[in-house]
């Protein structure tokens, strides 16, 4: 079982490798989308830190948003998700298996590059390093709860705009508690209590996302 | 057991036996209503600190209310209908969302319009309007997912698994909204569920909320007809039925 | 070894079939026929479990195949009308790839051979993108050959293959049946096979028919 | 208390009486929206059983006649 989730995550990353330059967009996106921000205000320090938990969290949501397609639509357009179905291994684990490979491939890289974004917005050093924290905790359940609605939105044409009306207001609890930690740490005040709510959803969605994943990717199979 | 589940959970006994229901609900659903609405317009005395706009209140706390219940009947009809393959259920389900997607309609304009004079501004970002302004938000997107799918059975499941998700959702998001909002608003606004209401003011809203759960019941089953009779159009017994017509 | 008790199959409210039985046992060859949308497709989904049939069950030793899915999936393997290829990964990662949603791991030399077999020796490293649509098929020829499986379950396995492709297809079946394995098959390009062979109809009906 | 007073709600007229006169539309709309939706399902189910007696008849003009494909 294990050597499945390990296998599928091999080829997942494998196969991103391959088109390197389409791993980078989500991440492009993410920097630009934040950088259009200062453009648009007087971009004062102060005004900058104010915007700078809600931009970044904000834009880190629809960076992931706009990679969630290629976690199942590849292998729903070629077929592969039929073989991955016939296994005889568990759904969940092949599940998990390929929402670690989209973490690993956008959510990590959004994480690494956050402190930049971080001096971009005249962001204290406390609040960058809570930022890290923060993000490391909830982009991976972006991509957990993601997956359910790729799952249920691959098969139908033009998903895109379908899929952000159904997964946004979900990300809602991700949204208001990470950029509220980054907040509060960039006024000096502790934020034990912000990222231990996230790891507690974080725990929550571990459990239950890949198993509403692969009931959903039944329900799109069984078309 | 079973076979009684399937005989009374078939489309066709649901249609022939859901007709005099809905009468019967529509009629309670309007005595109680004008009652209520006799007892709220009327007798009740207008609030010392809000004066007559607490009026608003006997239609925007019950379809507030109503907005979250029928999501939860969305939600478990969803599921009886993905676990036990029960049709019926996906036709409740699927006929309860318009219903709920107006009552958080509703609630979100009586909610502005109560806000106006109360707080000076049609919208502020209080906890309980964000949380129905998100609910609205999980309806469309049940609504939305329901019509892209051409397939009427994979339609069923996959916005039921969405409703199912949505409700394991709602506690966290609604928690984290009172969370949100007690930290950047503060506790100066005004509630509407004040613990000490006035018992005038208490009856009629309640009636009103059994108005409501009246209103919905007949709507639903009405709803639900159309659901079977579409979905059922290659079967015998609907082409009896308009044949009959 | 595969048992179908009257699967009823409903789609877009159109009844394709109902009543539905048949049997498959060992080194049996069965053929699905029938015209365009008559329901074979689907059939095949519902007997891999893929798809939910309105009434009846599949059987797998006896047992429905979601109480057996873990032992029916190691012994059946079923190819569609896609060609699960990754135009990114090359012809043997493409096989390990497939073979691993199996749980097998085989050598390459193993691999090697199924690939010279289907007309793909020295293709090892050549980038899915690159073949023609037919070399992807005989990659998911080499994948049924190395996987091990009793039963195929083969949705127009003759698909883009040439006069070549459709013999060794024919040679594959007639060895597998051989050695005991059982075949279910569809097909609309005339399938030669030298060996007693049964077949079901499905037929075009039910569509003015109304449905209880 | 006489209906002017009554109508006049202290001074919050509009807030009220749009706020009931929004939920009898919305109540209104859903009342009519399913009745409506109901005669178009079954003037849908009649067109089809009309269409498919016309197919019935002429495969059966068909097949009568000899036709062979």
């Amino acid at each position: 079982m294990l050597k499945a989730y390990y296998h599928l995550l091999v080829r997942d990353l494998r196969l991103a490798l391959r088109n390197r330059h389409e791993l980078a967009n989500p991440l492009i996106f993410f920097v630009l989308v934040v950088t259009l921000f200062p453009l648009a205000v007087t971009p004062t320090s102060e005004a900058l830190r104010a915007m700078a938990p809600g931009v970044i969290w904000v834009s880190a949501l629809l960076a992931v948003l706009l990679s969630l397609d290629r976690l199942f639509k590849q292998d729903y357009d070629d077929g592969s998700l039929d073989q991955l179905m016939l296994s005889p291994n568990p759904l969940m684990i092949l599940v998990l298996a390929k929402v670690s490979a989209h973490w690993l491939l956008t959510g990590l890289p959004l994480v690494i590059i956050a402190p930049l974004l971080g001096l971009f917005m005249s962001l204290p050093s406390e609040a960058v390093t809570v930022l890290i924290y923060s993000l490391l905790l909830g982009t991976p359940v972006l991509s957990l709860v993601g997956a359910i609605g790729v799952s249920l939105t691959v098969a139908v044409n033009r998903g895109g705009v379908l899929l952000s009306l159904i997964i946004l207001p979900l990300y809602i609890p991700i949204l208001i508690f990470g950029a509220n930690a980054v907040d509060v740490a960039s006024d000096g005040l502790p934020v034990t209590g912000q990222l231990l709510f996230l790891g507690a959803v974080l725990a929550l969605a571990l459990s239950l996302a890949p198993l509403a994943t692969s009931v959903a990717l039944r329900i799109t199979a069984a078309r | 057991m079973w076979k009684w589940i399937q005989r009374f959970s078939s489309p066709k006994y649901f249609y022939s036996m859901s007709a005099p229901l809905i009468t019967w609900f529509s009629i309670a659903a309007l005595l109680t209503g004008l009652y209520g609405l006799y007892l709220g317009l009327f007798v009740a005395p207008p609030d010392y600190q809000q004066g007559e706009s607490y009026r608003i209140i006997f239609i925007h706390v019950p379809a507030a209310w109503m907005s979250l219940f029928i999501y939860m009947v969305m939600a478990v009809s969803a599921a009886i209908g993905i676990i036990w393959q029960i049709r019926l259920a996906d036709m409740v389900a699927a006929a309860s969302a318009p219903i709920g997607a107006s009552f958080a309609f509703l609630a979100l304009v009586t909610g502005a319009l109560w806000g106006k004079p109360m707080w000076g501004a049609y919208w502020v970002w209080d906890a309980r309007l964000t949380s129905e302004l998100i609910l609205l938000f999980l309806y469309l997107g049940y609504m939305a997912l329901q019509s892209a799918i051409e397939d009427q059975r994979s339609a069923d499941k996959a916005s039921g698994l969405l409703a199912i998700v949505g409700v394991v959702n709602i506690p966290i998001i609604h928690y984290s909204v009172e969370w949100w909002n007690t930290l950047h608003q503060g506790a100066t606004v005004a509630k509407f569920d004040k613990p000490s209401m006035h018992i005038d003011m208490l009856i009629p809203l309640l009636l009103m909320a059994v108005a409501f759960k009246l209103l919905y019941a007949a709507l639903v089953l009405v709803r639900a007809r159309n659901e079977a009779l579409y979905r059922d159009r290659n079967r015998r017994w609907v082409r009896e039925l308009i044949e009959k017509l | 070894m595969l048992e179908i008790q009257s699967l009823e199959c409903v789609r877009d409210d159109r009844l394709l079939f109902s009543g539905l039985s048949f049997t498959v046992a060992e080194a049996q060859v069965l053929q699905i026929e029938g015209p365009n949308g008559s329901g074979k497709t689907s059939l095949l989904r519902i007997i891999c479990g893929l798809r939910q049939a309105e009434a009846g069950k599949v059987l797998w030793q006896g047992e429905s195949i979601t109480a057996s899915r873990e032992d029916y999936y190691a012994n059946m393997v079923y190819i569609g009308h896609l060609p699960c290829i990754k135009g990114d990964l090359t012809v043997l990662e493409n096989v390990r790839a497939l073979l691993d949603t199996r749980s097998l791991s085989l050598s390459t030399t193993e691999i090697e051979g199924a690939l010279a077999k289907v007309g793909l020796a020295t293709y090892e490293d050549v980038q899915g993108k690159a073949l023609s649509s037919g070399q992807r098929r005989r990659i998911l020829l080499a994948f049924v050959e190395l996987s091990r499986a009793k039963l195929w379950i083969l949705d127009e396995p003759l698909t883009a293959l040439d006069v070549q492709g459709v013999a060794l297809m024919e040679s594959m079946i007639l060895d597998h049946k051989r050695a005991g394995g059982s075949v279910v098959f569809t097909t609309h390009h005339g399938m030669q096979l030298d060996c007693e062979m049964s077949s079901v109809q499905l037929g075009r009906k039910a569509r003015l028919q109304g449905v209880e | 208390m006489n209906w002017s007073e009554f109508f006049h709600m202290g001074g919050y007229a509009f807030f009220v009486w749009t706020s009931y006169g929004v939920t009898l539309i919305v109540i209104v709309a859903n009342i009519v929206a399913p009745v409506m939706q109901r005669k178009k399902i079954i003037a849908r189910i009649k067109r089809a059983i009309k269409r498919e007696q016309i197919e019935l008849a002429n495969s059966q003009q068909m097949a009568n006649s000899g036709k062979t494909e």
